[in-house]
């Protein structure tokens, strides 16, 4: 069953058009792949199916209802978790706060103590590693993409959108991370996932699709995809050392 | 656990000194429990104006208008209709926070200083139709209200105004220490994570709105059946300065900073106003002064001194580990 | 949330530095207050003072209308420094009641100076709504206040209304502006009917500054024109500081309006209005009450005044002109007569009330004060002819709190401007001259 | 003073408020060399950079620039003395064309001569930047901004170019094109100190490289050198 | 890409609702041209006023552009000026007043008084910023943009009561500068002194223009104003470019100040109605944008006159406010605003 589709979905701002009719679906349980080069419309179409930008054209259907142009809280609420590119934390509340928020205001069917259990849950969950009671204008840049995650995951979505949650990390977090990633999916947790990384992107996504210019150029499993002569030419260049 | 008790009995310790204030000497006056009067009037404005402006970050530079409409409403109310100043107040309250909805539903789109700037606006515009509308409010030629009380005492009035702060300080913090407040500083600090976590920003956004407004409205009734006259002086731009200052002064985000600090700092004024009336002005050059050297060299104001020394006794006795327990659960 | 335990602490600690601050500040004599025998000759000439007495006197001395605040406080004190603050054995120590503009601010520095300093009486102050404010206190403590110079109906209706209270209030400074505006209007009509002034319509366009001041006037304004059959075309109101009157003048050209009446206080506004005025070219016939309040308004205006109505005489007595020529001596600018040579001829009507009440009852109180208005200054009995700006103050049980309004009172002749000289062309009996249109 | 040493950096500590980032670190960079800084997030190789640059103060250690101490000294200052910065979020100015903000990069340079033949060279560079010279900086795609920056960034005539992270959120092919771009500056004689998280990439690309982690510098070696030392595949090339 | 304003812009209703507040707001502002030119007068009027609201406003809006400064003190520069060409101007009237016949300081007599203004106002601004600012932004740039307000509204404070106290209340003004019969424009009949304003006005802006656009320090300052750290990197000397820009904003409000000197008389709260206005423009412009401030001065200008001249005095500050709240709610980062430097996203 799809828990996300989307269909002809086209966001212009002005004259230049970001996305152009995209339609793909996302099954329930699996990790989605969006890739693209720079400019390609990734993050454009993932502010269109998370509420913060309304699409032109098209409508998106989220867990079997339409959801075109519902406000970014409410689809929180209704079950879409989402990391930023660059993480956006509260500063000026502690990591632990930070996540209780989430956990406040994301899930309305968390009341009382199970509001702070489910928060203290997620840190230990994403292993985040400082103390909850650090405020998050002190942490770093990884540390930062973790809590994004974690506050994500406060809100007990169905459906998580990971822009770029890859970007920055080592070798060795990269494989920390892929196997976290794979531990949300494996708990029932959709994910949609935009990234550059193609280590991650091929070892993790049971399908991709592939953004240029706004438009799908190719879609279906990560070998298929990478094997495409139009993605490689278009996407990948040719002495591109992977 | 042990801190926030404390913090609660050393509240409640200044409050009953607040209140026992009026029988020490010199305070036993008529002319300083005036002040003290006046004292508590800021303080309960500062309380209002913290909760928009230390919270959801946004400044309400039109906080004086919306005291302002409060007056008038109750004012208007008694002159014309005859209805009891106790429930004009009230609707004073109710039409500043109905205002407070459409304001804050103007600011919505705005942050910062746009948002400041904006409010402020608003508030010279009511202002203007409060001077333009003579007909209603008799504009400049100032509308004599009648008094709240049958006393012209000020004991009375200190306790009414006291208790007018207690509650005000009470329900704001009290939300603030609901999941309101944690909406509200998430809002304040990054409005895209919060919408993202699930918050609706333009609910929040309106109730502080509302909140804020309606209590500056009913403080504004206050301030009509005391001083028994209304100028649409009183939504000027300098009061708003006024308040703003002590707010800041106390620290941003605290709500008992802005409380606390009002006493000492407006009490001070007059005490300047009295020794310098040879100089008159002497006393605002100061009171700029004293606002141009907080805010370079103590941003966080009075609560940031009383959180450091805090912490620096905290550390100097280990014995006492009071780790920093989380908020709002 | 917040860690308070020893923030309150640090409050109340601040509470109590604040207390011991306050406690040595009673436990000292008060600082002697500004301008106390500022001009006084040599102690030794005057008899040996017995008992100093505290006297209030208010005004705006900050805020935004501390230009007309500083020259009342000026004035006050050439008044008393004249008879060496000593009025019999009393030395009078004055206490500066400065209310900002603001019935807040005034209400608190009058409580502090009536409880802090034990006032037995104060004269003047401006505003309007901090008289209405401050009534409260003097009825309150019993105190009476003397020649309020806030002049709006709303401080008659609260004496009148209940005159056992706000009795304390004794007497205004400036009447009701209501009963200021008939001269003009009579002037006019007037000179309509002989023949003199022949107006294209009989509209009338009413200016003034967003004051109680302003607005009483423009209301007065209205009522008479509106009784004798005029129309008003518009009514403006304007901020007390306004200097800009370019769109004002280019809606009266377009309007095309006969006459344009109106009043500022501030020597900036109403000479600007008359400027613009003149640049503008308008023909209108111009009523600007209050222009020759100042004592440079020529200077400022230029030949723009020419044609203008006014009914303020200014300094135009020898005496008066001395009083021009001591204060700018002293103080360095030049007064108006509406600030400062008005309170110069009230201060001296208090001193002249206190020196009959000290002859009438033996001693100067705040009762025998207060007895002493009742018996004697609202029954007309005690008047004041010594006076710069005005011929005779006085006051009656019909007038108070106003002083009586009319010939032979307090009121001015109508006079038109040529070249910076005054032509009396109202009343008839005081006239020297005819309404002339300008060409 | 070692001939030829451009940038000498010994024992420095730096960071943030209370939170120490570098310990110890030393490195140098000679006359024409491409030196690279590698190392996983948040080792302190952005922080390295920015001390050098001047935005940040040492807390102890030595900077010298051509022999010349410059720990501490201002950012404008530092860039004046020929110290050209390159950051990961390339500072450009968005509501400028892509001419004046060449022009700015240029100036401390009175000589008007000088300025022009720079721009010509930056040209010829990037001729991309050509096409786009009166568009506005705000209007160029990822690639084309990294570029104007290196651009901006040379129009001092800088003796030492420091780049921080150019492959940062660019697409494979503009990476490419970006390091490219380095390649032929440095072959035109540009000494450069390149801060990348490419690190398969870079070390075939520079004549040396340190490892920067926790805060330290572990290794250091030339990039062939580098990239068959066991640690480096193991942590960073994934082999 | 993601802020709040398109968000909520996302909505259809808004977005139907926004297309027809355009239209009617098109339409009213379409009326409003005509109904000017149909009275010469308004015009007029409107480009005297707009001169002077854009000299305030220029330099406001181009602290805040560059230093994220909400100057609310700079009405208080307007005083500084007017009160300095007071004092300098005031021997030389009296000198003409003696000697009507020196027809070249009837002539030049004004002009030392403005540029003694504008070099006292460049001081004052350096001042503040060396003594103010700098010290503040050393410390600490968190909440920037509210402290700086606060901090220049105790300056606000400060200045207006020390002049006070010093000064004194009085208004020390001048009837005119040049003292000749009106000129006439397109039939209006309108000052000499006036006329100047409009023409001091010009010539500055069109000055100060050039200098933004085409010298290498002009260059700087708008490189500041849209990033910093690349200014640094640059080799720009932030410093320096901050008191250059606090000198030259507030010697144009010192200008503004002596050139009006024969219509706002010095006096202490002389500042505020100017302040008040050049708020008005730079927000309705979009806060930083200089060349916005300029055009919007003068569409202030307008709504300001048209309200008197069809309404009354009192709505002045009324109505033109009223449009610039719907300006905000359809645009928030006003007319000409634009995203180069996301102030209010803080």
């Amino acid at each position: 069953m799809a828990i996300l589709e989307l269909s002809g979905i086209t966001k212009r701002f002005g004259g230049l058009t970001a996305v152009n009719d995209v339609t793909f679906n996302v099954e329930e349980g699996e990790i989605f792949g969006l890739i693209g080069p720079n400019g390609a419309g990734k993050t454009t179409l993932l502010s269109c199916l998370a509420g913060d930008l309304r699409p032109n054209a098209g409508t998106v259907r989220f867990d079997g209802r339409d959801t075109t142009g519902l406000a970014a809280d409410r689809m929180c609420r209704l079950g879409l978790g989402r990391t930023f590119q660059i993480p956006r934390p509260f500063p000026h509340l502690s990591v632990l706060e930070n996540v209780l928020v989430a956990a406040t205001f994301g899930d309305p069917d968390l009341h009382g103590e199970a509001i702070a259990r489910r928060a203290t849950e997620m840190l230990e969950y994403v292993t985040f590693p400082r103390s909850p009671a650090t405020l998050a204008s002190h942490l770093n840049a990884a540390q930062l993409k973790r809590l994004d995650l974690a506050r994500a995951l406060a809100s007990h979505p169905k459906l998580l959108l990971l822009d770029e949650l890859a970007a920055g990390l080592t070798p060795g977090e990269l494989a920390d991370m892929a196997a976290l990633l794979r531990r949300i999916r494996d708990n029932g947790v959709t994910i949609l996932m935009v990234e550059h990384v193609m280590r991650l992107i091929l070892e993790l996504c049971d399908r991709l699709s592939v953004l240029q210019y706004g438009e799908l150029i190719a879609h279906g499993d990560a070998a298929t995809v990478a094997a495409d002569e139009r993605v490689r030419e278009a996407y990948l260049g040719q002495n591109y050392i992977l | 656990m042990l801190v926030r008790h404390r913090r609660r009995i050393a509240l409640l310790g200044v409050l009953v000194v607040a209140l026992v204030l009026p029988y020490i000497p010199p305070f036993t006056g008529e002319d300083y429990r005036r002040w003290l009067v006046g004292a508590a009037f800021m303080a309960a404005q500062a309380v209002a104006f913290d909760f928009t402006a230390g919270y959801i970050n946004i400044v309400n530079f039109g906080f004086a208008a919306f005291v302002g409409l409060g007056a008038y409403t109750s004012g208007i109310l008694a002159v014309d209709f005859g209805i009891s100043p106790w429930i004009g107040m009230v609707a004073g309250g109710t039409v500043s926070g109905f205002v407070g909805l459409l304001t804050g539903a103007l600011t919505l789109r705005l942050r910062g200083i746009y948002a400041a700037v904006m409010a402020w606006f608003v508030g010279l515009a009511l202002m203007g139709l409060i001077r333009n509308v003579p007909d209603i409010t008799r504009g400049s030629l100032g509308l004599a209200v009648p008094s709240l009380l049958e006393s012209s005492e000020n004991l009375p009035y200190y306790y009414v105004i006291m208790a007018m702060l207690i509650v005000t300080f009470a329900v704001l913090a009290w939300v603030i220490r609901s999941r309101y407040g944690l909406a509200f500083r998430a809002i304040g600090q990054n409005l895209a994570a919060a919408r993202a976590s699930g918050i609706n920003p333009t609910r929040y956004l309106v109730i502080n709105f509302v909140l804020s407004c309606a209590f500056a409205g009913w403080i504004g009734g206050f301030y009509a059946h005391y001083y028994g006259i209304l100028t649409p002086d009183v939504m000027l731009t300098s009061h708003t300065v006024e308040v703003l200052a002590i707010a800041y002064i106390g620290g941003r985000g605290s709500l008992w900073g802005a409380a606390v600090i009002a006493f000492p700092l407006s009490i001070g004024v007059e005490f300047l106003k009295v020794q310098f009336s040879t100089l008159p002005g002497v006393h605002l050059v100061l009171y700029g002064l004293l606002l141009i050297v907080v805010m370079i060299y103590k941003p966080g104001g009075f609560a940031a001194v009383v959180r450091g020394l805090e912490s620096w006794l905290i550390r100097s006795r280990p014995g006492d580990t009071a780790t920093e327990a989380p908020p709002a659960s | 949330m917040t860690r308070t335990s020893i923030g309150a602490k640090l409050g109340a600690f601040g509470v109590v530095v604040l207390l011991a601050a306050a406690c040595t500040d009673t436990g000292t004599p008060t600082a002697t207050p500004a301008g106390t025998p500022t001009g006084s000759e040599s102690p030794s000439s005057a008899p040996p003072a017995t008992e100093t007495i505290n006297i209030g006197i208010g005004g705006p001395f900050t805020g935004t209308s501390a230009l007309t605040g500083t020259e009342m406080k000026n004035a006050a004190q050439m008044a008393f420094d004249a008879i060496n603050w000593q009025v019999g054995m009393y030395t009078i120590n004055p206490v500066y009641v400065d209310d900002q503009s603001d019935p807040a601010k005034g209400t608190a520095a009058l409580e502090q100076a009536i409880v802090g300093q034990n006032l037995v009486a104060g004269l003047l102050n401006w505003n309007s709504s901090v008289s209405v404010a401050e009534m409260e206190l003097t009825a309150k403590y019993k105190i009476p206040w003397f020649f309020g110079m806030g002049a709006a109906g709303t401080v008659n209706q609260k004496f009148t209304g209940d005159m056992e209270k706000y009795g304390y209030w004794t007497s205004k400074g400036w009447p009701d502006p209501v009963k200021l505006t008939t001269a003009y209007v009579g002037a006019i009509n007037d000179a309509i009917a002989a023949g003199t002034y022949t107006p294209a319509s009989k509209v009338v366009a009413i200016y003034g500054e967003d004051t109680d001041w302003g607005r009483s006037f423009g209301a007065g304004l209205r009522h008479d024109f509106e009784a004798s059959g005029w129309t008003i075309k518009s009514e403006d109101y304007f901020p007390l500081t306004q200097t800009d009157f370019s769109a004002l003048m280019a809606k009266y050209a377009s309007d095309n309006v006969p006459i344009i009446a109106g009043t500022s206080t501030a020597a900036a506004s109403i000479t600007a209005f008359i400027k613009a005025y003149g640049e503008s070219g308008l023909k209108s016939l111009v009523v600007a009450d209050g222009l020759g309040w100042f004592g440079d308004w020529f200077d400022m205006t230029g030949t723009s005044s020419d044609y203008v109505l006014d009914s303020v005489p200014g300094f135009a007595t020898d005496k008066a002109k001395q009083f021009a020529a001591d204060y700018k001596a002293k103080y360095g600018s030049d007064p108006s007569a509406a600030a400062a040579g008005l309170t110069y001829d009230w201060t001296n009507f208090f001193i002249k009330l206190m020196q009959q009440t000290l002859a009438d009852q033996g001693a100067i109180t705040s009762e025998t004060l207060y007895k002493e208005a009742q018996d004697k200054l609202w029954t007309g009995e005690l008047t004041y002819t010594d006076g710069i700006i005005m011929s005779v103050y006085d006051f009656s049980p019909e007038s108070i709190p106003d002083p009586v309004v009319g010939k032979g009172h307090y009121i001015f002749p109508v006079t038109q401007y040529k070249g910076g000289e005054r032509t009396v062309i109202w009343p008839a009996d005081q006239a020297s001259g005819t309404l002339e249109p300008k060409p | 003073m070692t001939n030829g040493r451009v940038l000498d950096v010994a024992h420095v500590e730096a960071g943030y408020d209370l939170l120490q980032v570098l310990w110890d670190v030393s490195l140098h960079v000679d006359e024409g060399e491409f030196v690279a800084l590698l190392g996983p997030n948040g080792a302190g190789k952005t922080t390295t950079l920015r001390t050098i640059a001047g935005f940040l103060q040492p807390l102890d250690g030595d900077i010298s620039f051509r022999g010349t101490p410059i720990g501490g000294r201002p950012a404008h200052t530092v860039s004046r003395m020929g110290l050209g910065y390159v950051s990961e979020s390339l500072n450009l100015f968005p509501a400028m064309t892509v001419r004046e903000n060449l022009q700015v990069g240029a100036n401390s340079v009175r000589n008007k001569a000088q300025v022009a033949s720079t721009m010509e060279l930056v040209f010829q560079l990037f001729p991309r930047l050509l096409e786009r010279r009166d568009q506005l900086a705000g209007t160029l795609s990822g690639g084309e901004r990294k570029m104007l920056a290196i651009g901006r960034g040379l129009m001092a005539s800088p003796s030492l170019l420091l780049v921080d992270e150019p492959s940062l959120g660019l697409a494979p092919m503009a990476t490419v094109a970006t390091f490219d771009a380095l390649k032929a500056l440095r072959e035109r004689g540009v000494t450069i100190l390149l801060v990348e998280q490419n690190v398969n990439t870079t070390l075939h690309l520079v004549d040396r490289a340190y490892v920067l982690e926790q805060g330290r510098i572990v290794l250091e070696g030339t990039g062939e050198d580098l990239l068959s030392n066991p640690h480096v595949q193991a942590a960073y090339l994934g082999i | 890409m993601t802020s709040a304003a398109t968000n909520l812009r996302s909505v259809p209703l808004a977005r139907r609702f926004l297309n027809f507040t355009w239209l009617t707001l098109g339409l009213a502002a379409a009326i409003l041209v005509f109904e000017a030119f149909a009275q010469p007068s308004i015009v007029v009027t409107t480009l005297v006023t707009g001169g002077m609201w854009a000299l305030m406003a220029a330099g406001l809006a181009m602290v805040f552009g560059v230093m994220n400064i909400p100057n609310f003190a700079h009405g208080e520069l307007f005083l500084l000026g007017s009160f300095t060409a007071f004092t300098v101007y005031s021997p030389i009237r009296e000198a003409l007043l003696n000697d009507p016949s020196l027809t070249w300081l009837k002539i030049l007599g004004p002009f030392p008084g403005m540029v003694v203004a504008l070099v006292v106002g460049a001081i004052a601004g350096v001042l503040l910023e060396a003594v103010l600012f700098r010290p503040l932004r050393r410390r600490s740039r968190e909440q920037w943009v509210m402290n700086t307000f606060l901090l220049t509204a105790g300056v606000s404070v400060v200045v207006i009561n020390s002049y006070r106290l010093t000064i004194g209340n009085d208004f020390h003004g001048v009837p005119a500068y040049w003292d000749v019969p009106p000129i006439s424009l397109f039939g209006v009949p309108i000052s000499v002194d006036r006329a100047m304003v409009l023409v001091i006005a010009l010539v500055t802006i069109t000055l100060f223009a050039l200098f933004l656009q085409r010298t290498g320090l002009g260059r700087a300052i708008r490189a500041v104003s849209q990033d910093e750290t690349g200014a640094q990197m640059a080799g720009i000397d932030l410093n320096r470019i901050f008191i250059l820009t606090m000198g030259i904003s507030c010697a144009l409000a010192a200008l503004a100040g002596a050139s009006l000197l024969f219509l706002f008389p010095a006096y202490p709260d002389v500042g505020l109605q100017p302040l008040y206005t050049a708020w008005f423009v730079v927000i309705l412009a979009g806060l930083g944008n200089i060349p916005g401030a300029v055009i919007g001065a003068f569409i202030v200008a307008l709504l300001q006159n048209l309200t008197i001249f069809y309404i009354q005095v009192g709505w002045v500050d009324v109505l033109p406010t009223v449009f610039i709240i719907l300006i905000l709610l359809f645009k928030p980062s006003g007319l000409f605003g634009s995203a180069v430097k996301g102030v209010w996203e803080q």
